[in-house]
């Protein structure tokens, strides 16, 4: 029988998997952005297991909100992309340490 | 008001106003003031040491103000008046009076007369408070206090790097007396409560025997505090080891050498000693230390005498041989005899101070006695008096007839020596006679090269460049050329100087000291050192023994014609070398030139002082200072602490990469491990 | 309880979002020229919402808490969003451009960070969080030609997600092994024990705000994103949101977590400590000023957390007066920064172009070492207060090892904040600034110089009543 | 309620400072010396109107208007009165010695002296023990900036370390305050004074107490400070910091740590002689081989406030009535030294001993006064340093021989170190042309200096004036601390009378 | 027993395509595989009964967001080429931390099968008599009807936010005037002429 032990252990490992992707990478913003999104779907894996084997829906109303304010952040996050990447030309990891120290 | 207290603070007005009046009121209405202050002291003084003398007077004490009260610490400034202050009281004002009238000539060229007038009233204030006290601390005042002045007026011409040095050499050394004399009182008030003399004295038979902790040992209580009380005494009274000050001290003017390092500071510490005789006298060990003290510095002082060329060199070991004859004479219990040496001695010493500062005056400044010779017949009034002070140093008379004021007071100290029948008291008595007999070599060797034989000035740069001065120019720069020929006898030694008689304020008290060293033994013996008339005389102000007085009279006829004896041979032996064989010394130097040079160098005491303390002090602040202070305080501590911080300060700015990655790791790696540390708590 | 009482309650957020949205509107028709007014009525909105403050109650059936803790903070936030409205007039006109946007996306932050003060339920800290971050995002690339702009917007937009994904799955373990997001009902379930997962779930949370309040190590974004953002929104930084974070960090450990102290003490105490030893060292080789006021935060949040990290009412209430503190001094440095401009008129942020400003602007000078010194805590300045209250309340909940090496750490502190006065007063001065005359600044500067100074010490009767309430509404 | 005399002398030279910043230099300088001379004169009517053998806490004054935590409250006893009396004697004096020395920045200069001038007041009158935290600490920023602003070529390095030094002794002590108000439940003084802090507690209290005023005195190790902020601050701020800041350190000894924790005192007063007597030792090596003239008299300071120390914990009433004499007298001496090599730096710009020389010839005057310190300085009867000295000695010698043995070397290494100081400076030959023509001290020279010569003679020959004020608090305090005050070393047992006099007879047998 | 392999299968591909994510070379593969692993997720929703959720992911997600990624990465114009490879930066000692991360949630998790379930204080118990669709919706428009509102300004920010960063004013184009436009009326723009045949219009 799958229990919420499994729904546990994949957004373990998927948040691990975003988290790692966060600074692992040193090619691409995006990918960061998208690490964070997966990040995000952990969470809400998490939500909606727990919520289920709770029986209680506010699990799930909050993974809607998740996705709501998600969608914002991935709104914002890809805007300021844009204009950094119109600035400098590159969206290389490793190009953004102007500042520092 | 008392007179006491005018004598005491006459002298104290006088210095602020020539003082601080400085250039203001010029050199002679300084020199008036404080010259005047000091023979109205005087003219006071002896009155009270008459009356004291004729047993008419009572020791009382005037107060004068509070001092310092804290707890059961009551110290008021207050005046003692008694038969020791009142000896101290002629001795201090009489002096000092002379010496201030004698620098009216000695000091007239000087620039900075109302300053030197000034210092020297100073120290006769400070002096009187010190022989007035009624207690330590008081005591220490004066104590200090003359030690200022004394450190003043040495270092008088400040110009001359030898003052200076020896100024402060002669403060710091009493310091390390003062250093024994501190702990002295402290332990005084730990002990007794009290550091009122008088209280201290009468309860200090309820202690002997008692002990006390000090420095983690356990040591006889009264041999401790009269230790440590001692070792000021040696400072101030230059004993062996504290002495080194002394001699250098000459770098002052001779008034002051006369004043000071001869008849009155010096002996404080012989005062502070018969002051607490009956405290001393219950401690046998701390009485042999007194007598070993002051037979060795009798003769280390005697022997050194005997090499030096410079005129007031050889006065001032020959003072500092004459405490030592003090010292042990204490230390045997024969207080009466050494206060009475101390008031002969004040007169003679002072005497020939002040005559060899006419010599000095008259030979431009010139002290070493190489260069001297045949002054007989230029200084003839000088001569004399100087006679007259040699004769009362080497104690010339005849018992029981007459003698001048050494022969009294000397014999008294040599017989008290064998009668007190001690290992102490013999050593000493054997010592003080051979010093006797130094004591007459140097002191018939000094007037014989002085005053006879040939001049030998030709050699002197001080003669040269005043002939040069005389011969170049027509002005007097030196105001005592006046007399001086044009032409020159190089052939005679004296390069055509002609030396002269110093003016008469120098000569006056010339003859009244003459007539001190005359008269001062014949005339008060009985009363110092009778053995029925002592007792009267001192009312208990010391501890007199009147049973060793008798013993005293009572020695074999011997030993009382021992220093008679040795005072000829030793009269012989100068005249010998320095009259009718010049070359003697010469060949003697040769013969024994490891003895002379180690005499001549004073037993090495300066070098070897300079070597462990001076020299070590100063490296030690030097190691302190760049080793410890900044090499390990401010390195490992403040320096050090700022060094880390702005080595951790790059750490932290280099961990700041700028690389989101690595903002993201150090992010996961606090998450790690807070929920790390979560787990395992 | 009605809806309509509800709204009621929250009306100081309505009037803020309401005022946002009808400003927006205004700032879309008639475009940046009407720049000016839309500040000034934000600045208006913000005045009234503080105005509508003072009622007392929970709305949204336990989503929101009108208490006398979150009107402690709120006005704070409401002062501190207001002064970054008034301070970036200027400075947009000259650096950039005057754009209505700004004051709208202040607005809504405000009332997200009202959100977050008054949130009593996880779901509403973390909406609120959110709008408050996503705005704050925006607003630290806003001026989006200037590279460092867009650089601090990437590195804060990227960090406070993946943050925020830390808070949220804390949120989501808390929320699974409770059974519900309400403090109240967290409280009760961590009074039963903790176990692992709720463990975890406090662990989550607490870093997950950690980096809100920029405290160590969840404090990397912070010197690249004050260097990087535009001043007054670099001011807006250091005040408003961490208020705001603050007070929901308080919140959340005290009503949510309060029943497992032992749990999260410690990890306040290291986190306390790192900040202040950290933000003191990083601080002191800095050559830009809002860089080391970065770091000055850092370590003054690890100063906060010291109170906090005591758990008592007390604590609490130390806390916040600290951040009221904190946030004058704030205003009144980055007020201070926004009068450095060269004398073409740019704005600099080199510390030593301060170098000799006592000879040339004796009165700015004096007010930023005023500043200084307050922000090192010396008396007589009301710096001193503040970390008074933080380790006497330390010192009361027995946490000697704490007080002892944070007042300690302070004195490292202390040395740069040293530096600055020292560039001032005792260097040869350096090429003089632009004269700005700007009476918003100039007026902001004075009355927050004057508030921290030694005269501010006759608020703290007041503040310290108000704080207490604070603190008790919580307990 | 009387009028609020305290209050007064802590705002007027707030108000003053504040007035002083908006004029011009020579308005600010007049302004700053009729402040000055007007606190003088309340000083005077502070000690005119105090009770001497009255309450303890006179001139009380209470206001809680800082809420729960502490309270604006004032009063002195006789130590206090004493303290203000020399910081307000003091202050007109540095204002006239900056006179024409200091040409830039005059009014903000004045405004810091006067801003310094009354947290120094506040020190002393404080009552709340945070109220108190607060003054000992905001002098710091004043003489910062003193030090920083018209201090020598050097002066920033020491404005730090002056700074940071003192501030993180302090911290640790802020530390201790609050749990003692935890503890006792009010940072009243003199409630405090009469509470019993459990004895484990008291170590801990002490220790960081000890932290603070150890650095403030300054005690060896931790007075490297103290010669490079004094060597790097203007005259005025030399005789500031030498008179009335380093007292603070012994005041702070002699208000908390001795009375509120007599048992810690009593345990670890082995840490206070032995820092003590090194510190007499070293520094007054170290003094010795000086050649800034500055340095050597900073050096000697830390020396003399060995004294303090040590006087301070002997544990009776000769030691600390002596600890406070030399606080005082020191205060006035090393005030009017700083003074002095203010005079000729003023004229040479060097503190370079090897600089000078021969003074005597052409300042006499000066000379004179120089001599008169520096006698002063090392402990000279008949001058303020002499009482307190040999009273904290004969006090130390009750506590401990091997300390007052080792302390009173002191008084032969500070004769040599400033005799040596002297003879370079005043004797001898000049060192230049320019040394030569220096001129002898001006009227307001003489004005500076001659009122604490003057003072420096009154405390010497009449210390009761000063003692008198101080003797009650004295008592209260002893009466605290003696039932913890540890056992001297001296432990006097007597003999047997009767066996020594038969000793004494058998000897005088023999030698018949 | 399909629950299980469906749950095992969407499990492993949402894992995989995760890693892919990250790891690909090329963003536009990223997306693809992100969008991979949101259907996947999706899945694993719906077998626990959240449909709502599983459709939101779908639509808001896959539909919006992943498509939104897509576009900018187009957008953008990167030279891949230039890209640097590699992704090595802290190399095994991140990767460690990460797998201690890792087994730590997985601990974490864990600790659900010790405690019994305390359901005592659910905020919404959900009953069966409701699809999940409107429950939730039941609970959006009363429970957390003010959330729902704040998350309505959240993304009015978003909105305002990516147009004031991203939207340039173009010089060589005509601005846009909003309020001429909406000014304009139509006899502004509109002229009726009765034009007689075979003659020209005067413009």
């Amino acid at each position: 029988m799958i229990g919420l032990q499994h729904y546990l252990v994949v957004s373990a490992i998927l948040f691990t998997m975003g988290v790692l992707g966060i600074f692992i990478n040193r090619k691409n913003i995006i990918i960061i952005l998208m690490a964070i999104e997966l990040i995000l779907l952990a969470v809400n894996i998490n939500l909606v297991a727990f919520s289920a084997f709770l029986g209680d829906l506010v699990g799930q109303v909050f993974a809607m909100f998740v996705l709501t304010v998600a969608a914002g952040e991935a709104a914002i996050g890809l805007a300021i992309l844009v204009i950094y990447f119109r600035g400098r030309g590159s969206i290389a990891v490793d190009d953004v340490n102007r500042m520092k120290g | 008001m008392e007179t006491i207290k005018l004598i005491v603070f006459l002298p104290l007005l006088a210095a602020l106003i020539a003082g601080l009046g400085n250039r203001m009121i010029g050199n002679v209405a300084a020199k008036a003031v404080t010259t005047a202050a000091l023979f109205i002291s005087c003219a006071l003084s002896w009155p009270i040491f008459l009356s004291f003398l004729g047993g008419s007077a009572e020791a009382h004490v005037v107060p004068v103000l509070d001092f310092i009260r804290s707890g059961d610490l009551n110290v008021q400034w207050s005046l003692r008046v008694d038969t020791l202050t009142a000896v101290m009281l002629v001795v201090v004002t009489s002096v000092s009076s002379l010496v201030h009238l004698y620098s009216w000539g000695y000091m007239s060229e000087d620039p900075s007369q109302p300053r030197f007038f000034a210092y020297l009233s100073l120290f006769t204030f400070a002096m009187l408070m010190l022989v007035t006290a009624d207690s330590l601390v008081q005591m220490f005042f004066g104590w200090e206090g003359v030690g200022l002045a004394s450190y003043l007026l040495i270092g008088f011409w400040y110009h001359k790097p030898s003052a200076n040095a020896a100024a402060i050499k002669a403060f710091v050394v009493n310091r390390v007396g003062d250093f024994g004399f501190s702990l002295g009182i402290f332990g005084v008030f730990l002990v007794f409560g009290t550091v009122s003399i008088p209280a201290i004295l009468e309860a200090a038979p309820g202690y002997a025997g008692s002990t006390i902790g000090f420095l983690g040992y356990r040591v006889d209580t009264i041999t401790l505090l009269c230790i440590l009380l001692f070792i000021g005494a040696m400072g101030k009274s230059a004993q062996l080891g504290l002495h080194t000050w002394l001699p250098d001290a000459m770098e002052g003017p001779t008034p002051v050498s006369a004043l000071i390092h001869a008849a009155t500071m010096v002996t404080a510490g012989v005062f502070m000693v018969c002051r607490l005789s009956p405290l001393f006298e219950l401690s046998e060990t701390a009485t042999t230390l007194v007598t070993y003290v002051g037979a060795a510095t009798a003769l280390f002082a005697a022997t050194v005498g005997t090499t030096q060329t410079d005129i007031k060199r050889v006065i001032a070991y020959s003072t500092c041989s004459q405490l030592g004859y003090m010292f042990f004479a204490a230390g045997v219990g024969a207080y009466g005899a050494a206060m009475f040496h101390l008031f002969t001695h004040a007169f003679f010493k002072a005497l020939l101070f002040l005559g060899a500062g006419s010599v000095i005056h008259a030979m431009h400044h010139e002290q070493d006695m190489r260069y001297y010779g045949g002054l007989r017949k230029h200084i003839p009034l000088t001569f004399w008096a100087m006679m007259a002070g040699t004769l009362a140093i080497t104690g010339v008379g005849v018992a029981g007839v007459f003698g001048f004021a050494g022969f009294y007071s000397k014999d008294a100290i040599i017989e008290a020596a064998f009668a007190s029948g001690t290992e102490s008291g013999g050593v000493a008595f054997a010592v003080a006679v051979f010093a006797a007999l130094l004591t007459s070599f140097y002191s018939w060797r000094l007037m014989f090269l002085t005053f006879f034989g040939k001049p030998r000035w030709s050699q002197s740069e001080h003669i040269q460049h005043a002939a040069h001065d005389a011969h170049g120019h027509g002005d007097h720069a030196h105001g005592h050329d006046d007399h001086h020929h044009a032409h020159a006898h190089d052939d005679d030694g004296t390069l055509g100087y002609h030396p002269h008689e110093s003016p008469l304020p120098m000569l006056v008290p010339l003859i009244v000291l003459t007539i001190g060293a005359v008269f001062a033994g014949y005339f008060f013996h009985d009363a110092f050192i009778g053995a029925e008339t002592g007792g009267e005389f001192w009312k208990g102000s010391l501890a007199f023994d009147a049973h060793l007085m008798h013993e005293m009279h009572g020695v074999p006829a011997l030993v009382k014609l021992s220093a008679t004896i040795v005072m000829v041979i030793g009269l012989a032996i100068a005249w010998l070398a320095y009259i009718k064989d010049t070359t003697i010394p010469a060949r003697f130097t040769a013969t024994f030139s490891g003895l002379y040079q180690f005499l001549l160098n004073k037993w090495y005491w300066d070098e070897l002082y300079n070597l462990i303390f001076v020299r070590p002090a100063m490296w030690l602040g030097r190691f302190l200072w760049k080793k410890g202070d900044e090499g390990t305080i401010d390195r490992f501590g403040p320096h050090g602490a700022a060094e880390v911080v702005l080595l951790s300060s790059r750490a932290a700015v280099r961990l700041q990469s700028g690389l989101i990655s690595s903002y993201a790791f150090v992010m996961l790696l606090g998450l790690v491990g807070f929920a790390t540390w979560a787990m395992t708590r | 309880m009605s809806i309509a009482s509800s709204i009621l309650l929250t009306l100081p957020e309505v009037i803020l979002s309401v005022s946002a949205i009808v400003l927006m509107l205004v700032a879309a028709y008639a475009g940046d020229k009407a720049t000016r007014v839309v500040n000034g009525v934000a600045v208006a909105a913000l005045f009234a919402a503080f105005l509508s403050l003072g009622q007392e109650g929970v709305a949204f059936d336990g989503l929101y808490s009108a208490d006398a803790f979150a009107n402690f903070a709120k006005p704070l936030i409401y002062l501190a969003a207001g002064v970054s409205i008034l301070l970036s007039t200027r400075f947009f006109a000259t650096e950039d451009r005057l754009r209505a946007e700004y004051s709208v996306l202040i607005l809504l932050a405000t009332v997200g960070m009202g959100m977050m003060v008054s949130a009593t339920n996880l779901l509403t800290l973390y909406v609120g969080l959110e709008l408050q971050s996503l705005a704050a995002y925006v607003l630290a690339s806003f001026m989006r030609k200037d590279q460092r702009s867009a650089e601090a917007g990437l590195k804060y937009f990227v960090l406070g997600a993946l943050a925020s994904g830390i808070l949220l799955y804390g949120i989501s373990l808390l929320y699974g092994f409770s059974g519900t997001t309400d403090y109240h009902g967290v409280a009760e379930a961590l009074a039963n024990g903790v176990n692992t997962g709720e463990l975890f779930g406090i662990v989550f949370v607490l870093a997950g705000l950690s980096f809100k309040i920029a405290a160590v190590p969840f404090h990397m974004w912070t010197p690249d994103v004050y260097e990087g953002a535009p001043t007054p929104v670099t001011a807006y930084f250091g005040s408003a949101p961490k208020v705001a974070a603050v007070a929901l960090l308080v919140r959340v450990t005290i009503e949510a977590m309060g029943s497992a102290v032992t749990s999260w003490q410690q990890i306040l105490i290291f986190t306390s400590l790192a900040s202040i030893i950290l933000g003191a060292f990083g601080a002191i080789g800095q050559t830009n000023i809002k860089r080391l006021l970065a770091y000055s935060s850092i370590n003054n949040v690890g100063f906060v957390l010291v109170g906090l990290a005591a758990g008592t009412q007390d604590g609490v209430s130390a806390t916040m007066t600290y951040m009221v503190i904190y946030v004058l001094m704030t205003l009144g440095s980055f007020a201070c920064v926004l009068q450095m401009r060269a004398a073409d008129g740019r704005h600099v942020e080199d510390i030593a172009s301060l170098a000799g400003l006592s000879r040339r602007q004796p009165a700015l000078a004096a007010a930023i070492a005023i500043f200084m010194f307050s922000l090192a805590g010396i008396p007589p300045l009301l710096g001193f207060w503040a970390k008074f209250v933080v380790f006497d309340a330390a010192v009361a909940a027995g946490l000697m090892p704490l007080a002892v090496i944070g007042i300690a750490a302070s004195t490292i502190g202390a040395f740069y904040y040293l530096k600055i006065v020292k560039i001032m007063y005792f260097d040869e001065p350096a090429e003089a600034y632009h004269p700005v005359g700007s009476y918003v600044e100039s007026g902001v500067i004075a009355l927050t110089a004057l508030a921290v100074s030694p005269l501010g010490y006759l608020a703290i009767p007041m503040l310290g009543a108000a704080s207490a309430a604070a603190a008790k509404a919580l307990f | 309620m009387s009028f609020p005399i305290l209050s007064t002398m802590i705002l007027l030279p707030v108000v003053a400072a504040f007035v002083t910043i908006f004029l011009n230099a020579n308005a600010a300088r007049w302004t700053a010396l009729a402040t000055t001379v007007a606190l003088f004169v309340l000083g005077i009517l502070l000690w005119q109107g105090f009770d001497i053998g009255g309450p303890q806490w006179q001139f009380v004054e209470r206001a809680p208007m800082f809420g729960q935590r502490f309270a604006w409250a004032l009063g002195i006893d006789g130590i206090a009165l004493m303290l203000i009396v020399l910081s307000v004697f003091l202050m007109p004096i540095c204002i006239l010695a900056s006179w024409e020395s200091i040409e830039k920045r005059v009014p903000e200069y004045m405004a810091a002296f006067l801003l310094m001038e009354a947290f120094m007041i506040g020190v002393f009158a404080a009552q709340d023990m945070f109220l108190f935290y607060i003054f000992f600490e905001a002098g710091l920023i004043p003489m910062y900036l003193i030090i920083g602003i018209w201090g020598g070529a050097d002066r920033i390095k020491a404005s730090y370390k002056f700074f940071l030094y003192t501030l993180v002794g302090s911290l640790v002590m802020l530390v201790a305050m609050l749990w003692m108000a935890r503890e006792a439940g009010t940072s009243d003084i003199p409630t405090l004074l009469q509470y019993n802090f459990p004895v484990e507690a008291q170590t801990w209290l002490w220790l960081a107490f000890f932290a603070s005023f150890a650095v403030k005195m300054p005690m060896w190790p931790v007075h490297t400070w103290l010669p490079d902020a004094h060597v790097q601050a203007p005259t005025a701020g030399s005789v500031i910091l030498a008179g009335v800041l380093l007292k603070m350190g012994g005041y702070g000894f002699i208000r908390f740590s001795l009375p509120m924790f007599p048992e810690a005192s009593a345990a670890l007063v082995w840490v206070v002689f032995g820092m003590s007597m090194v510190a007499v030792v070293y520094t007054s090596l170290v003094a010795l081989v000086q050649t800034d003239m500055k340095k050597l008299i900073a050096y000697s300071s830390v020396a003399h406030m060995a004294f303090v120390t040590i006087g301070l914990f002997a544990f009776n009433r000769q030691g600390i009535e002596g600890a406070l004499i030399v606080m005082l007298a020191h205060g006035l001496v090393s005030g009017a030294l700083f003074l002095c090599v203010g005079v000729i730096y003023d004229r040479l710009h060097t503190r370079e001993i090897a600089r000078y020389g021969g003074l005597s010839n052409n300042m006499p005057y000066y000379a004179l006064f120089f001599l008169f310190f520096t006698m002063a300085s090392v402990g000279l009867p008949g001058l303020a340093n002499f009482v307190g000295e040999f009273l904290a000695l004969v006090g130390a010698y009750e506590a401990n021989s091997w300390v007052a043995f080792v302390a009173t070397t002191g008084i032969i290494l500070g004769a040599a170190y400033m005799l040596w100081l002297y003879r370079r400076v005043a004797f001898g030959t000049a060192a230049g042309e320019d040394t030569a023509s220096m001129r002898d001290i001006t009227a307001r020279e003489w004005l500076t200096l001659a009122p604490i010569a003057a003072a420096t003679i009154w405390m010497g020959v009449y210390p009761e004036s000063f003692m008198a004020p101080m003797r009650n608090d004295v008592t209260a305090i002893l009466a605290r601390i003696e039932p913890a005050a540890p056992q001297g070393d001296a432990k006097l047992k007597l003999g047997d009378p009767k066996k020594l006099a038969q000793a004494h007879e058998a000897a005088h047998g023999e030698a018949h | 027993m399909i629950q299980a392999f469906a749950f095992y299968l969407f499990a492993t591909v949402v894992i995989l395509s995760g890693a892919l994510t990250v790891l690909s070379r090329n963003p536009v593969h990223s997306v693809l595989w992100l969008i991979l692993a949101f259907f996947n997720a999706a899945g694993l929703m719906v077998l626990v009964g959240a449909e709502f959720i599983a459709m939101l992911l779908v639509i808001v997600y896959v539909g919006a967001v992943a498509v939104l990624f897509l576009f900018v990465v187009m957008m953008l114009d990167i030279d891949f080429a230039e890209l640097r490879s590699g992704f090595v930066r802290y190399g095994f000692f991140g990767l460690l931390i990460a797998l201690v991360l890792a087994g730590e949630l997985i601990i974490a998790g864990g600790a659900w099968s010790q405690g019994a379930l305390d359901l005592s204080r659910r905020a919404a118990p959900a009953s069966g008599d409701l699809q999940n669709i409107e429950a939730m919706g039941a609970l959006i428009y009363s429970k957390y009807l003010y959330i729902f509102e704040a998350a309505g300004l959240v993304l009015l920010v978003a909105m305002i936010g990516a147009i004031v960063l991203t939207h340039r004013e173009r010089k060589d184009v005509r601005p846009q005037n909003i309020s001429d436009q909406v000014k304009r009326r139509p006899q502004d723009a509109v002229r009726n002429v009765n034009q007689p045949v075979g003659q020209g219009v005067e413009l």
